[in-house]
């Protein structure tokens, strides 16, 4: 009952490294202050680079990702990586730059994020963009700070946000952080928002209703008109998550549908790694009128220069050191630039259209929550199944495919009764033949569901360790 | 055009990453009886409908994308460009080969957050190991899973104590890094955080004891903020700031250059509760300024109040020992607004960089480079301050960054040095007000003797020519 | 220094890429009853053992090594500082990303020669992808994994032509590359074999059919050897030559661009017995000039003449089907002397990287580029044949490099055009003496119209300077 | 019982790459001549990137190289290939350079190349070199051309060339192809040389002498300056087959020894990959006296400045196109500036001390054939085996070491009646531990072959397929 080695059990040996073999010290060490003593042991292991390679390689050979097979996670968009974009990131002139350069020396970096900017709010149907927060959640927090300042600047302190019951954590957490009190906003029996409900907790102290659509159930809100009339006649704003932006680009745009706010997930949408759960980007991008609070810096082209732009005096400041993940940006620069307007529209509708082939051949074992067609994600039933949503996702393991989102295994939340649900994001990026073989393994799961329940219990059988159960 | 070709036209072709073809469209959509895609998105409101397409620039190929990026790539300068001395808070550090040959293995690269244990035992303990590792280097025996930056670790650190003391208010050392002044703003004013900020020592550079412990005896105080080495490059002493911090029952919370644990002993032994770092001295390229990779530590009791993920060794259902994410009833996906945190994607894949970082160079040598860091600045210190008129902006003991004062205007010996080759330091002027002449130069292990004497040199020259 | 590194000083500290602790070599040593590593060198003569170490430059860290090699790549100008337009055998291509991503994966790039079909499926799979492929681009069934690059291939083709007709006797046609003519030397001349070669038609620049079919005619030919694109860009007519081989029982070899074959038909349809390449345009790096990929091609018949090694579909023990390599009574590890070649270590990686890259771009894309060589060559030809005094050396039809007669010399103009950041092209008079007004211009997919005009331009500055 | 999917029996889907969505046909395709036809298919797959990337992300895991584990094949010298190495290939100024730019803008690779010949001198104590030969046979070949030159050049044909029986296959290949005649020189009963055929064998028709030493069953020849003087005295040259160099760095220069010509092989003594069976470089160094003859080009030094030398007109002429493997060499030049001096002898060292260690530790389940101390490899019987050193070495696979050396499997041959022999060349960066681990399961194996011979007979157990017997 031993884990595997860890790095520091391994034999000690030459270290792999020999950072000094060519005398680097080129003067004598200076003594410490006199407060504290010099280091003496850390723990660190002595390790051969042989060896070294070996370990994390196994440890690579022991991890899954899209480009081993399919990733059908909800919400997590996990379509396929260029690896041209990798390439682009490790270019000597961006991977070597130093941040604190003077600005005139990166021009490059402000060249990209200003095009990348106006793609952005392009896509989004936005006027301004900020390419610096880190990730999705990020991104919610500096909006959510810009939505803040903006009723600041016209001392109209509103210390409320709504989200709907089956947001993503992160749209509560994110609220919370930026100070503000949460309410939650039920759904309607068909999955989307309450919006009798939703009137009535539009009260003069709610700055804003952060929405994502399609939502976390895999659904459009149709009447988003409806919903960005109530929000914006009440004086409040409407908040984007750009989790599920993949089933709209360029068929229907946040900005229009009366979205303030927007964050976009390049690392879901623009397709960039998620390295094992980061680092992404969550630039953030919202209408004209709250351009001025945008986070610093942002860039801009000044005489068809492209360059930074600190001087903001409104902006809610900085989100974190320096000006963004540049090598995340990048990739999604890259992306966009190989995609163009049809290929992002095409993404997003073979996205939905595989979402809804894979509903439907799956229908009959696995109906959907909500009978109708879905967009980019499919929330799933399982209550036919003997077992349980989750020994059934745990079985397709056993046939090399990442189990769908399911209650606590994942980012997503799931309103109400939905226990026995899991939730499918396929990706335009699978093609027909591993859709089919898809459903081809989830029948085969299926079927002995059906017919051998211990073996599904059991399950996975393949791996290195048997099932894990948390209690946390 | 030939038949094949022909043949090809009248399909429908995928655009940039689409796969399918025109008859899979087809097909799939029989599946479902219907005729076009257009049909899946009838529930979107045909008056906020986008009635054209994107008005972005048109599609590149995988070769003229890379022409265009080098382009792009070529109007930076770059570190390899210049011989830099830039440091303040991103430093230029020596990478094994191997960091990058593991990390751009596809199976980490793309891989998801692994939520599913069993399919992911590998990358989990490759995560685990980066926290055994760095909780040894940085004295502390819970470390999470990474956040953003430094920044953003300290301002997390600071709510974590405000959440563990139940008080609203942190004392911290004026000398950390601006941006993360700013960012201790952004994250702890809306949440009705107070900071207030204690001036260091004129002469030393130290952050003054006296003045922490007058602060502290206040009694509303959540905890204490130290950076080391600070701004201004000095190594603070962290015992003493302690010793205060104990005896009010504030917590303190150390943000250090984890490089500095190799040379000097770790904060988490010398009494700090909690101990941040800008991870990137650990394996991560400048990249222009990121991603890089927040590292918090702390004492167990704090660990409740961790943001995002924590991987541990758990038991699977046959007893055998495994990996996985625990703990997650602190995080935004269980807790929602009671979370810790926000954080969902994190900086996993650096967090990893970190952890084969270490494992490459080992014990001796990562002591090492910290003392080739501390040498190589020293020299070009006493180099430096043996030109006339320039001295030493404080006097505190030093790590591998030294603030000077120049004869002159910072930047504009920034900018003659620039022309020969050498990117000279960072401004003192953007953390220190009024100190126009004060320069922050850093020398790392990527130094030698005779680009430390080309500093020398050269600056002799710049100086000269005032 | 402090307690622990003084340990580590006390141990044999290992060197470069060595492992062993002091201890370890004590320990394994005790195991064998020895106290030095010397007893195990007692065999070694003392009068050659070597009493000093070796007079080599001192070790360098990585960092060191980087630093290094890095001034050294600063001392190449590349396709990258200028706009090349040089050809001669090898080209610059477009390289998907993917195809470095795959092979440095050390899985594949770490492996020996597949000999335990069990533990190597991937890489034995992997190899008979780049057959398979390969074999339909060039239209031959048999296709060996690889030799060294296009001249070997050549020259291992002309011995299999031999070995196969029992004649020592090979009819080349003159403009093959420079580079091949002197391997062929090399490789064929020790073991008595005589190559006639053929001047090519003086307006045209292709092979005379009726020169050829006269000497084949004498009946002690092995075979005949064509190279399309030939040394001055044109390309051959493989058809007649096959007809004329026939005719005589001659064998015939084409040495082809394999890029062509995306355009026009494959040599193997048009009756050539073998057919080799340079395989370097099928995603191979041009790397100063190697590794590249030479690859043999030849009809079932011909196979058991093939060098080196071949990957076959083999089934287990249970009858499933897998890969293996097969035939290897042809290799020299079991024929020795009288194997069909010594080859040993092949080109295997970059046979992958053929695979990867042919599937990367698939059929379509394949066509298209080739289409675009010839386009793009045309162009830049029609541009720069319009400039007073330059005239196309030979009239046949081209594919993506052409020989121009300029009205100056060709040195002369290149080292103009050098200089406004352009690498012109290849002498001609390295492969046809007396033509040193003779340029070879190569124009692949990775230019586009505005590189070519700018050529063009600039060109007509050079030459009016002149 | 069918194959594993190949690339082209994947999903039909959009190309991979898309090199075109740009438009990169800047005018129309001419006609192509009126003797052959446009092509109107070639059969290549049309597959999505992802599906490119996942199925040779799929067949490099089903692959087994140093970087996963223990490679102890004789002769071969799987030792770590060193990460920074490949660093160095893909610098830009190396790999995309043009073999054909004038020679004054390749500067860089000629004081490479100039540095590199001047180590190797060195290292086996030789006069000149020539970095061209393309693998470790192809420098055999140039090395033997360069001594039938040389035999040209004094009007006295030698058509002869003698190997010993314990001769890599190559020896005797590179030979006939060289246009000598081999005669083979028998083995003692201690491994070694037949001195006294070797001196009858001596006439007058031959060229060279051929030796690897250490030789294939890992001993030293200790009468090599008896040999080298037979040699001599019959105006005979003595060739040095580089395979097993490992075992004598900074030890014993093949110079010193009295060898005229040495080849090295780059891929096993200087740590370059294998790839999977190549590119490797096979760079060949002489005595002075050989020096005119070796291939063109070399690179010289002259006043101070390093460039390519193509005047030599006693050069046997080129080995291949253009002037070498840069991008291994390359590798090589990064691996002898990282090692330094001491690190080679240290490097040869250990790669003896490892082998009998093992030959020690293995002694009482496969005693060494030669009871002796080895070199750098370890001939081993497997006549205590019930099955067979083919069964034994094929269950080693399910305990994921890769198989010694056997008979008809690699490049060796084993002279006589050694059918039953493996040969394991552990190298020098194995550490302890992990030969340690390796006789643990060499024991375990060796326990089951007493045990269960039906289970070892079996074997492998744990792969894709079963075992694969060929009958070619």
């Amino acid at each position: 009952t031993s884990p595997s080695q860890t790095i520091t059990d391994l034999h000690r040996a030459g270290a792999a490294s020999d950072v000094f073999s060519g005398s680097r010290v080129t003067s004598p060490i200076p003594s410490p202050p006199a407060f504290v003593r010099q280091r003496l042991a850390i723990g660190l292991p002595e390790v051969s680079e042989v060896d070294v390679v070996r370990h994390f390689t196994r440890l690579s050979q022991e991890s899954h990702g899209v480009d081993n097979g399919p990733y059908p996670l909800g919400s997590c968009t996990m379509k396929y990586n260029p690896k041209r974009n990798d390439a682009l990131a490790a270019l000597p002139g961006f991977a070597c730059a130093h941040p604190l350069q003077d600005a005139d020396t990166l021009g490059g970096v402000w060249e990209m994020y200003v095009r990348l900017q106006g793609m952005i709010c392009e896509i989004t149907g936005m006027d301004a963009c900020c390419l610096a927060p880190a990730a999705g959640a990020h991104g919610e927090l500096a909006g959510l700070l810009v939505i803040r300042a903006h009723f600041d600047r016209q001392n109209n302190r509103r210390p409320v946000v709504l989200v709907p019951d089956s947001a993503h954590g992160t749209n509560p957490a994110s609220a919370a952080m930026a100070g503000f009190e949460c309410r939650i906003v039920p759904s309607d029996l068909k999955g989307r928002v309450d919006l009798v409900a939703l009137r009535e907790m539009l009260t003069p102290d709610v700055a804003a209703f952060m929405l994502t659509n399609p939502s976390t159930l895999g659904l459009f809100e149709d009447q988003i008109v409806e919903i960005a009339d109530a929000v914006h006649a009440n004086g409040s704003l409407l908040y984007y998550d750009g989790a599920n932006l993949n089933a709209l680009m360029g068929i229907v745009r946040p900005g229009d549908m009366g979205f303030d706010v927007v964050h976009v997930n390049v690392h879901k949408t623009f397709s960039t790694p998620h390295g094992g759960g980061g680092p992404g980007a969550g630039p953030v991008a919202v209408k004209a009128a709250l351009a001025p609070y945008l986070p610093s810096p942002i860039a801009v082209r000044r005489d068809g220069v492209a360059q930074r732009d600190d001087d903001r005096p409104l902006s809610i400041g900085k989100m974190k050191s320096f000006h963004g993940h540049v090598a995340v940006l990048l990739r999604a620069y890259g992306y966009l630039r190989t995609m163009g307007a049809a290929g992002l529209r095409q993404a997003s509708e073979n996205a939905v259209l595989n979402a809804n082939y894979l509903q439907r051949r799956l229908s009959h074992m696995l109906p959907p929550v909500y009978a109708q067609f879905c967009k980019h994600e499919t929330l799933l039933s399982g209550e036919r199944l003997n077992t349980s949503a989750r020994q059934f996702a745990k079985r397709l393991i056993d046939y090399g495919i990442h189990p769908p989102t399911l209650v606590g295994a994942g980012c997503v939340y799931f309103p109400g009764d939905l226990k026995s649900a899991m939730l499918i994001e396929p990706t335009e990026t699978e093609t027909k033949a591993s859709l089919d073989y898809q459903v081809e393994i989830f029948q085969r799961v299926f079927d002995e569901d059906a017919t051998d329940e211990a073996l599904v219990e059991s399950a996975p059988l393949s791996r290195k360790i048997a099932r894990i159960d948390l209690k946390n | 055009m030939n038949q094949r070709q022909h043949e090809f036209m009248l399909e429908q072709k995928p655009v940039g990453y689409n796969v399918h073809t025109g008859s899979d469209v087809q097909s799939m959509l029989e599946v479902m009886g219907l005729h076009s895609i257009e049909q899946l998105f009838e529930d979107v409101p045909a008056k906020v409908r986008l009635r054209r397409e994107l008005d972005i620039p048109p599609a590149l190929s995988e070769w003229d994308l890379m022409r265009d990026v080098r382009a792009m790539a070529d109007m930076n300068s770059t570190v390899l460009s210049h011989a830099s001395f830039l440091g303040g808070g991103a430093y230029e550090h020596y990478i094994p080969s191997v960091v990058d040959a593991i990390v751009s293995r596809g199976e980490f690269l793309t891989a998801y957050t692994p939520y599913q244990p069993e399919m992911s035992q590998g990358l989990l303990q490759a995560l685990f190991e980066f926290q055994l590792l760095v909780g040894r280097l940085l004295g502390q025996e819970c470390v999470n899973c990474s956040v953003y930056d430094g920044a953003t670790a300290l301002a997390e650190a600071c709510w974590m104590m405000c959440s563990a003391s139940g008080k609203r208010r942190v004392i911290v050392a004026q000398a950390i890094w601006p941006e993360y002044q700013e960012v201790l703003s952004t994250y702890l004013e809306p949440r009705g955080v107070t900071i207030d900020y204690v001036a260091q020592h004129p002469v030393t550079g130290l952050a003054c004891p006296a003045a922490v412990s007058v602060l502290v005896a206040g009694g509303d105080i959540a905890g204490v903020v130290l950076q080391s080495p600070n701004a201004l490059g000095v190594i603070e002493d962290v015992a003493v700031m302690a010793e205060i911090c104990k005896i009010h029952q504030a917590l303190l919370c150390v943000c250090v250059n984890p490089l500095l644990c190799g040379w000097l002993e770790a904060p988490g032994k010398l009494g700090a509760d909690i101990v941040v770092c800008e991870g990137q001295p650990l394996g991560l390229p400048l990249s222009a300024g990121g991603p890089y990779v927040g590292i918090i530590a702390c004492a167990k009791p704090l660990e409740r109040y961790l943001p995002g993920r924590l991987v541990g060794r758990v038991h699977d259902l046959n007893g055998k020992l495994g990996y996985a994410l625990v703990k997650e009833d602190r995080e935004q996906h269980v807790a929602r607004d009671k979370a810790t945190s926000h954080i969902c994607s994190n900086q996993a894949l650096n967090a990893i960089r970190v952890a084969i970082y270490l494992a490459c160079l080992g014990e001796a040598n990562f002591m090492r480079i910290a003392q080739a860091n501390a040498a190589n600045a020293a020299l070009l210190c006493d180099l430096l301050t043996a030109l006339p008129g320039v001295r030493l902006l404080r006097t505190g003991v030093h790590f591998n960054e030294f603030a000077l004062e120049l004869p002159m205007d910072a930047m504009q010996f920034s900018l003659r040095m620039r022309k020969l080759g050498i990117f000279a330091g960072v401004p003192v002027a953007r953390s220190l007000a009024g100190h126009e002449r004060g320069l922050l130069v850093a020398v790392t292990e990527t130094k030698n003797r005779a680009d430390i004497e080309a500093y020398a040199r050269h600056a002799g020259a710049c100086l000269d020519a005032s």
